[in-house]
């Protein structure tokens, strides 16, 4: 199996894409001779030319918006914004129109865009270049959300992001780009709604998402070595969520961390301990606790960075908590 | 479309009289439906939130009469006159409006969500400016694949306040696509005037199209044939690869901004005035001489066909509760 | 007491803070002449002037934005959104600026402006103003979040959000308006962070919000004829959270119910489960169940529009069903 | 503010010897701090994401020179040289970039956020036109208190496509607050040129203001006289109640987008030419015949004071951990 990082995974579910399909197209700022702020399409401007790898101003309305509109027409735009941060100005396009047009319209319309994005600290963005929004949107009816956390993953489920027939707000994580792994030789579909168990435990399961998985795993090991068994899921898929999996998992170790790197309130780990604790209430043997960015914006000085923003040990801590309630 | 003639010797062009009849017989029809909106209302029959368009006839009239069916269009909150003249059966709207399954949105969408694929309406829209840029990105679809199509966007004065606005019409200019922006410019947003909501005079709000650099088209929108030669010239420009088109269009809300509004904020002297002078059913009446018997004759046909609209949507099919999600996901 | 309604009660504290102080001021669409589209700023022109009472154009981003320089610079503006669906124009102005300036300054800004907004489903007003979106918010550190569902509420608590010197996200709900109910003849300032228990009760506890709370009182007389004794919590603010009496009444009840007219996925209700399944862990006698609108956009027809909405009917079912867990 | 004479006999305005010499010390303070930040960066002793002004030294000198301290403003990703010239210390500024508690944000801030409410430095902003909305409120404030203030909203060509810039200028022009827009126009947004995102010709930026029928100043913003001259103009036209004012300058970012940028997409040979014949500093010094004397002293001075400031930064005290959330809420 060939190994790519987790950009190269992205820029190559593009790649496919728009080979196979004249209907495909990218729209972004600074997409292409500078190949994205990421360098994830880097490339793709010599091999698809200026029409289908479209340098768009800054205008965050404007980019979904018209990615909706030609979608309705039959294209299946992929648009990204630079940094989900930015999502903040695009939020009417994407709740107001592109999830709810195929029930207004009573079936008439689908809206089959994809909404690229990405974000994330660890790297001293200061506030409004780091959040983790990811929960907003699982609260919209007629979006789905997917954030993959690994290479394999990442390729698999942009390409069924891509011919999904609903809009798809796609998030990446930002430290994840340089990350290797093995991926399928051929590409493989990953179908949307599908929970990845990246490692089996018996005595508590860790539900994390995007960079959390690997600090979760990172926490398992550390965990082992106290002699707890720590299972890790990855939803992979917010919207909609493999609950079956999930609480297939919490009922088998009856414990439960969930791990993101958004702030903990209101965040995704808050649905997945209300779903969690009703679907596996017979179960548990302790409270399901979340791990999560502490309550502030993100300060810029690393020292503060570091202490807000949730790490492997944060979600050891938490894995003892849990075992620790008898 | 209609068929224009030349302006004896002027060079100017003119619409014939018989497609003018025809413009009027379609306005007369959406002013009766209009009517019988506001009427359904008082009486306690038609649930959520209605805006009607009386007084802009013309508008509507005018610029569907250019377009093809092929070509696509995003309406707003006062959409019924829109979906009417772009080819929907007044039928399949009324039942919208009474939310039955019949209804040109099953019954999904109401008043302010009317919906017809088929004949090229994508959808109005309750959120102000929110229809825009699907407006643009439609005329990118049809850019890249080549196809002779136009978008179209209506929307009001008020909306040329938002931000929405300003990035579409950017990015259409940017990308010269076939996209006509329609300025149905009442000089109002609800019961805020030109005054207390825009920068420039009235009716200086074409001046917006230059910061984009964009061509711009004027029309009175209370005669329609006036909009309707604007809206052609419009189309031809966009499809010539020439670029978008701000058509701006003065026109007069002669009603509430809502139906049920008291309109507490407006001199009464003024819309009486108004709706004296700026009637453009009542001017374009005028203008062709129509003499008594003929324009009874006309009202009856179209107010028949109202008063079947209401028949067809009553006659309709409620849909059950458990249908609500039924479109959630494609 | 007198009596006002829930609209009287807006109004009452905008005029008692117009009258005490010049640096209060409104800003928002139709709020002068027209009095809003609740008519709940009515006759505040007349009496202010258009200075202090400013129409403004349609320019979401602009109207939160604009509000924020002049709260920076010293001013209490109170801006109202007219429905709270357009708050998503205005994401960007709320949570990356007036949400982060505190901190991204080191504590040299303050801003205390109040976002006054309104929504809600009941009155067939189609997918695109019936939204409740108050849990989005609450994922924001740096913002408050008031949803009141009194009159004697609504007026307190508004008068402490104009008063408080953070921003504050304050949710109306549109069906409240008409109603009426008994107020203290004085202005009475209510604390931001302190819950309301409507009922006591002693089987099981309702945190509901907005116009849920009346449904649960509702369904807890209904409960109450079949043996079910029901506590009813407001918790008023959502950000800051009074957990404190949230946990301590289903310590004592020992089953919980949430309920809001918000979709439940993602919604306030997972953030109060996820709470109050850990605060009241070791008490719980049942699954917390959550009661909101089912998941999609609202749809236009009364009949489907009604089945989508969470009704007094589903709270008592949810009621049961807490109740017949053992 | 500098003494501005009339130039001889000609009517126009002209700025003495001595102002410009301390412009030019400014600009040069500017731009040895900003080498400096790139220097330290490469060092690896920089984190986050930093944006350098060079080339654009004689906008940020000239704005602000006009701007008294009680006048405020609000400034982009690209914001040291906006915040040296408006009067923060460069120790202070250094010192946030290295995430100190002495930095002009306490650490909180970093490159993209430097505030310092003492000298009116509102903040910078990571959201591309962010500030604007908000400088329309401090105007506002000012107007409403009767208060001798200018707000001040610096921002990019890229800026122009946005929708808040749309609505904040519109708004302004509205209630004609005393508000400056700065469009700093270097022709790029990140990577992407004019052609790619302007609908109009990069040199016709400014009939943006036309949308809103705003007062229109533009200046050569590599000549700090003539940007001086203009923010001055701006300044008394705000002031007098007369409204806001786009104040257009054309400028060469003469650097990458961002510390670190490859610059794959930008033509080598223009870049040259540009740093050979558009840099402000080069041409201010030539016109002032700064001898090779001269220069060297005031270089020495400057760069002493930068070398002192990341003296200071380095000295300066990390913030704990548990101070990150000191000012969540007030
Ligand atoms: C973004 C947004 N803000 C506010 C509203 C409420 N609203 C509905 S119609 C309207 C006025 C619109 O004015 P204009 O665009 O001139 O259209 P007109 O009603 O005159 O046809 C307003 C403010 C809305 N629907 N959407
Ligand atoms: C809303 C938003 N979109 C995108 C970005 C990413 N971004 C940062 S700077 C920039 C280009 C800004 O161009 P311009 O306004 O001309 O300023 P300049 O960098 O040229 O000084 C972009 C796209 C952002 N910070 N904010
Ligand atoms: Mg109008
Ligand atoms: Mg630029």
């Amino acid at each position: 199996m060939p190994e790519l990082t987790y950009r190269e995974a992205v820029r190559d579910a593009l790649a496919h894409a728009l080979r196979k399909d004249d209907s495909v197209f990218l729209m972004g700022e600074d997409i292409a001779e500078m190949g994205g702020s990421m360098a994830v399409t880097q490339g793709l401007l010599e091999e698809f030319g200026p029409k289908r790898i479209r340098n768009t101003p800054i205008s965050e309305m404007a980019i979904v918006g018209s990615g909706i509109g030609a979608a309705i027409q039959g294209m299946r735009p992929v648009v990204e914004i630079m940094y989900e941060d930015f999502l903040t100005l695009s939020m009417e396009q994407l709740v107001n129109q592109a999830a709810k047009h195929r029930t207004m319209s009573g079936g008439q319309v689908k809206v089959p865009l994809t909404i690229r994005t990405q974000g994330g600290a660890g790297w001293s963005p200061g506030a409004q270049h780091a959040q983790q929004l990811e929960a907003w949107f699982v609260h919209v009816p007629g979006l789905k959300v997917v954030f993959p956390s690994t290479p394999e993953d990442v390729r698999g489920l942009l390409w069924s992001s891509i011919y999904d027939d609903n809009p798809v707000v796609f998030f990446e994580h930002r430290t994840l780009y340089p990350l290797k792994g093995e991926v399928p030789t051929e590409l493989e579909p990953i179908p949307l709604g599908k929970a990845r168990i990246h490692r089996e435990g018996e005595d508590v399961t860790v539900v994390a998402t995007g960079r959390l998985v690997h600090e979760a795993l990172q926490a398992a090991e550390a965990a082992e070595s106290e002699g707890i068994s720590v299972e890790v899921v990855d939803p992979r898929t917010l919207l909609p969520l493999d609950e079956e999996t999930i609480i297939g998992s919490v009922c088998k170790t009856t414990r439960c961390v969930t791990a993101h790197e958004a702030v903990v309130r209101g965040g995704f780990g808050a649905e997945l301990a209300a779903i969690i604790q009703q679907g596996a209430f017979d179960w548990l043997d302790a409270p399901i606790e979340r791990v999560g960015a502490r309550f502030g914006p993100l300060p810029f000085a690393p020292a503060m960075e570091q202490w807000v923003v949730p790490q492997a040990a944060d979600v050891l801590e938490a894995i003892r908590r849990t075992v620790a309630r008898s | 479309m209609a068929t224009v003639e030349e302006k004896a010797g002027t060079g100017k062009k003119r619409v014939s009289n018989d497609a003018l009849r025809g413009f009027f017989r379609e306005m007369l029809l959406i002013r009766r439906f209009e009517e019988k909106v506001e009427e359904r209302f008082r009486a306690g029959e038609l649930p959520g939130f209605l805006h009607v368009a009386i007084g802009q006839e013309a508008v509507a009239t005018g610029v569907c009469s250019a377009l093809t069916r092929e070509d696509v269009f995003a309406s707003t909150h006062r959409a019924h006159g829109h979906a009417i003249a772009k080819g929907t059966p007044v039928d399949k709207i009324m039942a919208e409006l009474y939310g039955k399954m019949e209804g040109c949105s099953g019954g999904y969408g109401g008043s302010m969500h009317l919906y017809d694929l088929e004949v090229g309406n994508l959808g109005a829209n309750a959120v102000v400016a929110g229809g825009l840029p699907a407006i643009v990105g439609a005329a990118l679809a049809f850019q890249m694949r080549d196809e002779k199509r136009v978008a179209v966007a209506f929307f009001g004065d008020g909306a040329t306040n938002t931000g929405t606005f300003h990035e579409s019409l950017n990015l259409a200019q940017l990308w010269k696509v076939p996209a006509i922006f329609v300025l149905e410019n009442n000089g109002w947003a609800e019961s805020t005037p030109a005054e207390q909501q825009l920068p420039l005079p009235v009716d200086q709000l074409g001046k917006r199209a230059a910061a984009f650099g964009m061509k711009l088209i004027e029309a009175d929108g209370q005669d329609v044939e006036a909009v309707y030669l604007a809206a052609l010239a419009a189309r031809d420009h966009a499809l010539a690869g020439k670029g978008p088109v701000l058509l701006h269009v003065r026109t007069f809300r002669l009603t509430g901004h809502f139906v049920g509004d008291p309109q507490v904020y407006r001199d009464r002297e003024a819309l009486k005035q108004e709706r004296e002078t700026k009637d453009p059913i009542r001017l374009l009446g005028a203008r062709l001489e129509l003499t008594d018997e003929d324009l009874a004759a006309i009202d009856a046909e179209v107010t028949a066909k109202v008063e079947a609209s209401v028949e067809f949507a009553k006659a309709g099919t409620d849909p059950q509760p458990e249908d609500a999600l039924k479109y959630v996901y494609a």
